[in-house]
């Protein structure tokens, strides 16, 4: 049997990573397998000897506490910065504008019901929709109809299920993939949160395909697709 | 420690068990009582929630429960409210996903009350409800706590589900089990573990008095 | 039918399950019906069907002036509308009551505390004083019973229904609780049906023995009746009666005998049968007469029966004498006092002389159908 | 279809259930038997797992089940091998969560053999273990279909501590309830409304026919 | 110890719980003891305490040569260990199994086929023939009663413990059952305790009856013996003998009298006790003759009694006389055949006179203990 590595990435890279796992496959024969979850959970199991071979973090700060502990090769490489958007479902955009001022009416005219975000206390997006709704000044008045998904991808459920108005999630979803046609977005500006660092590593004992698909993430034709999924590239690693 | 998510919890838990509790003793009495081909589906029927991880089990919940499924829509015609991201929604969720739980011990329980002693009831002038709560109850009683018991506990440690239905508002629908979930994924490993220390306690107490209560009341068939 | 029967129990039963049943009597207010049979002759399932509890039968139960039960109108009442006292076979106490509990939830009249009073006046009477707060687990069998018991009189009932309730409880306490239900025939005027295998029980008790056979009442008498004119050589086995013998109907010009083997002997209700017609007879044991040795005693020329000894049994103050009669190939069996058998020198071997009164012979009469009453 | 998961899930489902399964019968028949001190709190203590959140308790497991940690160190030591993202792993964690759903049912159904009846046992001569065999588990037979469904039943759902423990490697402990959770958090939702389907019915038939044969083989009890 | 108290079954036990208990008795092989006793006296507890089950007690209990409990060297042997077979009180059949698989659990030999067979043949025994197949639950009480005595049988028991085992079953069953049992004896000599409450069933079957009362055993003699002579005015009448009366001894000049009333009784078996000693005294049914209506009879110098009659009761052929007689102040219930009865006249209100034959009279030396053996 081949080697197949068991890639760790988060939830927020589902649908860009599986596109360029694909490419990868076409182009090299190898294959990968890739596990997509929260960040923070492949985190400690990484610590605890999990067998993945390289993680993909949505959250620069994890891959840089493994590397202290001496789980991964080396400190690894920035390899993508998340854009985030307010989202509705589609031909309901009473409150999309990434300047967030239509979510700013709805809120005064006490017509928002539901709000759906990831949970700040974890999720990396979620941190970065609350400093954006702070940024708007909008973080009091909204909190009270907030609702929490427990990683990026269950906030972009409660944006689309018709018992909420919206939410703010990660442009890599909306981009490409069945969300794209359900939903109706606007990009946040980046200077509405801090970057969303996004940070890889291989674990140390990585194999030989894991390796080669780590390198593959840093050439041109994977970088285009991260590109094209609406994540920002790094210029420096 | 975030006593507003224990409060809500015990809540959410209470609300499930007392829900359950008739449902349990109705439909687990009919069960135990009638036997007619397709019982075992019947039976197998209230087990199908267990199987779907609580997650997907949560977000089809979430679908229905939604204003554009039947079930949600009957809940705002009645109430002028949502079930989803709601109390009552979670409260729903946590019942039918307990369903199994309430009902099979409640069902084994009944199957054991002898026939003649039922009988012997009738004969002394017992209704059909004097029976059940002066006869058949007290003689089910372990068997309820059991369901109870269960039900009341899978409900404070359920998470996938009232998460997805319930969107983890605070106050409203964000249970300790979603609290200590959020420390342990926030890498609060301290607060993490001083909520589940202190539900496990309180846990350990609580269902240790009602068993040893429950058990100590008329041990009827343990001699 | 009359105001009598109205305010009685009057049944008419078939069921084919759990055994074939046809039955059909009718028992007056006060009155107290033994039913004896043998195990598993469907005594059990009648009481069951009474309380409403057997219910795939057809038929009509109607009590103290109410249709309990007609199948052909559709009308079935439930057991709790019956207000039926029965006693279970197995007690079938409430496992977690103790026995004053036990009686207390069968009373639906009165204050908890009137109650408790009545509770606790009635297990006096079944004996049970200072037990009332035990578990049924921790009563012996013959307690339990008598909690059973208390428990079906508890209820006030319009019908009593025993099935086998002294069945484990002592002599005394049975002749003690005989009496009480004697007393309370008295009390209330209820009908009494009372499953039994105590044939003296059921004598001692009863006005009626129905004497059931698979299903089947074969015949329902007074006890005197019953012992005396069995209705048929099954009736006379089912009742542990031993003198059934064949014989046949002669005519030898005094008028109608019964030849036996070749006696012919005498009796007082003559059948009307045509001479040669085959039958069974029986004899009651007081209608065997045993001829004391050397003093000819009342009633000895009537129908003498001579024969040798073959078996003596002594139980107590009653010795039980097999006597096989030459002149007819039977034997009779005989039941005297030990002393008198003592001093008649029966043993086997021994010769001795009995009469068979005439008054006691009972010919059964073959197409003998016994009319349900 | 993800048909390794479904395989995987089944494996997990029954080794689960078979290595409960006598667990079940002699802890719930002792606890049935037995009257002492403190019983409440013993079933407490088998209760408590289900109190936390799963992947809270799989983070712990995950701990525990470490190199470093001593359950995880002995099972080094035996097998050669870490407990953590193996298929062992994922079957002790899936065993530890359902140990009230195993021994409670069990344990009811013991409580109700009548005293009498194994004592009539044991003067036939029979031992201890035909006692068990011939008379208990027969009498039990309904108490213990349901411990081992309910047990089957959760197993195939869980989802988070087994993710949490097993770390969700193809073909070794991914799970079907993981495979169809992936499929939701893809939003692939007609795969995973298939899969759910597919575990749906299938679940469905094999529960209806357990319960149903089950309950077919001599009712004892019922009438 | 003989070797012959070895090989029986010997009990010498104590317990406080559920009820003080002190029995000491011996049963040879074959040997059939009957308990006697009033419900709740510890018959069923001394049964459990034989076959291991009850655990609370302190003593010795030895079997077949085996020492089964010797709570003085910590010695208990399991149930299993003991080989008894048992009769529960109610019956404990095994719920899911049919009558013939019951059986066949209680066989430890052969293979299966031969245990069928043996089963079988043993319901054959208890007269259950084509119900094999039924499970208990579709049986008769009296059905299910004889199922637990063909399953105790089954065993090939070291002892057989019967705790009412034929309770449940009608006269004629029970007859043949008793019948069975007594050949039974003959085939295996092993020792055989019999709870009954039935007296006639205990003398009919039983070497020795034993009395029990409140756990305490108060006289193990043989039926004829016991009825003779029982050991205390309680004995008697917990075995149901109505003729116990205070008297004292007095001595006339021609030897020791028994003082009753203003009557002097003759009394053969004398008890050497000091004249003036209050004491009870009985005499025996079979040991009243009643004086014939113009006809002496034998023995009739024998301490004749004088009375007027109160009560005549008739069942069937026996009927039952209370005569009180004003010499005494007390009344003698005695026993006469119905026709006996009708012959001499025996009404109420009718004079009569019995003989109290010197024979029978029983004085109960007060200080008597029961002697345990
Ligand atoms: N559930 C059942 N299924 C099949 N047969 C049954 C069932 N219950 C009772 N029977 C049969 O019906 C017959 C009548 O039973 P029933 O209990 O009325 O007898 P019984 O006269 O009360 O006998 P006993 O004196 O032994 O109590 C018996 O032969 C019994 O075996
Ligand atoms: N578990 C218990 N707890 C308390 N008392 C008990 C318990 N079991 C039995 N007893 C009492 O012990 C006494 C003896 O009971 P046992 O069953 O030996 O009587 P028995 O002679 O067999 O009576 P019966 O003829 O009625 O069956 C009774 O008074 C009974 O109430
Ligand atoms: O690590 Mo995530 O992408 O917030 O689930
Ligand atoms: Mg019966
Ligand atoms: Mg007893």
């Amino acid at each position: 049997q081949q080697d197949r590595p068991v890639i760790a990435a988060a939830s927020d890279l589902q649908f860009a990573l599986s596109e360029i796992a694909e490419q990868f496959e076409a182009e090299t024969g190898r294959s990968v397998r890739l596990n997509f979850g929260s960040s923070g959970n492949f985190r400690r199991q990484i610590a605890q000897g999990a067998p993945y071979e390289l993680y993909l973090s949505a959250d620069e700060t994890y891959v840089h506490a493994l590397h202290e502990e001496g789980h991964l090769e080396d400190g690894g490489i920035l390899y993508a910065i998340g854009r985030i958007v307010i989202v509705a479902p589609r031909g309901e955009d009473r409150i999309v504008d990434g300047s967030l001022v239509r979510l700013r009416s709805a809120l005064d005219d006490r017509t928002l019901r539901r709000f759906a975000i990831a949970n700040p206390d974890h999720a990396p997006y979620g941190v970065a929709a609350r400093q954006a709704l702070q940024a708007a000044g909008q973080w009091e008045l909204i909190e009270p109809r907030l609702v929490y998904g427990e990683n990026v991808s269950q906030a972009a459920r409660y944006a689309l299920s018709g018992d909420t108005d919206g939410g703010i999630i990660a442009y890599s979803l909306v981009r490409g993939g069945p969300l794209a046609e359900r939903a109706t977005y606007a990009l946040i500006p980046e200077s509405a949160h801090d970057p969303l660092r996004q940070r890889m590593a291989l674990v140390a004992d990585a194999g030989e395909t894991a390796r080669a698909f780590y390198d593959y993430l840093q050439q041109e034709a994977a970088r285009a697709v991260l590109a094209d999924f609406g994540f920002e590239l790094p210029d420096t690693p | 420690m975030d006593w507003t998510a224990f409060r809500l919890s015990v809540e959410l838990a209470a609300w499930t068990t007392a829900i359950l509790l008739p449902i349990g003793l109705l439909v687990g009495r009919w069960l135990a009582y009638h036997r007619f081909r397709g019982r075992g589906f019947v039976e197998a029927l209230i087990a199908l929630p267990l199987v779907l991880p609580p997650t997907v089990l949560g977000y089809y919940l979430l679908v229905s429960f939604s204003r554009d499924a039947p079930i949600g829509q009957l809940w705002l015609a009645f109430t002028g409210d949502g079930l989803n991201f709601s109390f009552a929604g979670i409260v729903l969720a946590s019942v039918i996903f307990n369903l199994p739980f309430a009902i099979q011990p409640v069902q084994r329980a009944f199957e054991t009350v002898p026939a003649h002693v039922r009988e012997a009831a009738w004969c002394c002038g017992l209704s059909t409800s004097r029976t059940l709560t002066r006869i058949e109850l007290p003689l089910i009683w372990p068997g309820l706590i059991s369901a109870m018991v269960l039900t009341f506990v899978h409900t404070i440690g359920e998470f996938g589900v009232v998460l997805m239905v319930g969107g983890a508002i605070d106050g409203e629908t964000k249970t300790v089990a979603i609290a200590i979930y959020d420390r342990v994924q926030a890498f609060d490993d301290e607060a993490a573990g001083a909520m589940s220390l202190v539900l496990l306690i309180a846990s350990f107490i609580a269902i240790g008095l009602v068993y040893g209560l429950a058990g100590r009341a008329r041990g009827v068939g343990v001699r | 039918m009359s105001a009598d029967r109205e305010y009685g129990l009057s049944i008419e039963l078939k069921a084919q399950r759990p055994i074939p049943l046809a039955v059909d009597f009718h028992v007056k207010p006060g009155e107290l019906l033994a039913l004896v049979g043998p195990s598993g002759s469907g005594k059990t399932t009648i009481l069951r069907t009474i309380a409403g509890l057997q219910r795939r039968v057809v038929g009509r139960i109607s009590c103290a002036g109410r249709v309990w039960l007609d199948t052909a109108r559709g009308l079935r009442l439930s057991p709790q509308a019956r207000r039926v006292g029965m006693v279970f076979q197995d007690y079938a106490l409430f496992p977690h009551c103790n026995a004053l509990e036990n009686l207390m939830l069968a009373m639906d009249r009165g204050s908890p505390s009137e109650r408790a009073t009545m509770a606790r006046a009635l297990l006096a009477r079944v004996r049970l004083e200072g037990l009332e707060r035990r578990l049924p687990g921790e009563l012996s069998g013959g307690q339990q019973q008598r909690v059973a018991v208390a428990r079906a009189l508890a209820r006030e009932p319009d019908i009593l229904l025993l099935d086998e309730p002294f069945s484990a409880v002592d002599m005394m306490t049975r002749q003690r609780l005989q009496r009480e239900l004697a007393a309370l025939r008295r009390d209330i005027r209820i009908p009494i049906l009372f499953v039994t295998h105590d044939l003296t029980e059921a004598t001692a008790l009863a006005d009626r023995i129905c004497v059931l056979h698979e299903g089947h009442a074969l015949q329902t008498d007074e006890p005197e009746a019953l012992f005396r004119r069995p209705a048929s050589p099954q009736v006379a086995r089912l009742l542990g009666r031993p003198n059934v013998f064949q014989g046949m109907i002669v005519n030898n010009g005094q008028g109608e005998r019964l030849r036996w083997g070749s006696l012919e002997l005498e009796i007082r209700d003559t059948t009307g049968l045509p001479p040669g017609t085959p039958v069974h007879w029986y004899v009651p044991d007081s209608d065997i007469v045993l001829h004391r040795r050397e003093r000819p005693s009342r009633g000895e020329r009537e129908n003498p029966v001579n024969g040798v000894i073959e078996e003596c049994l002594t139980l107590g103050a009653q010795t039980y004498v097999t006597l096989h009669c030459s002149e007819t190939a039977d034997s009779l069996q005989i039941n005297v006092s030990t002393h008198a058998a003592a001093r008649n020198g029966l043993t086997p071997g021994a010769e001795a002389s009995v009469s068979l009164l005439s008054d006691g012979i009972h010919v059964m009469v073959p197409e003998t159908v016994q009319e349900p009453r």
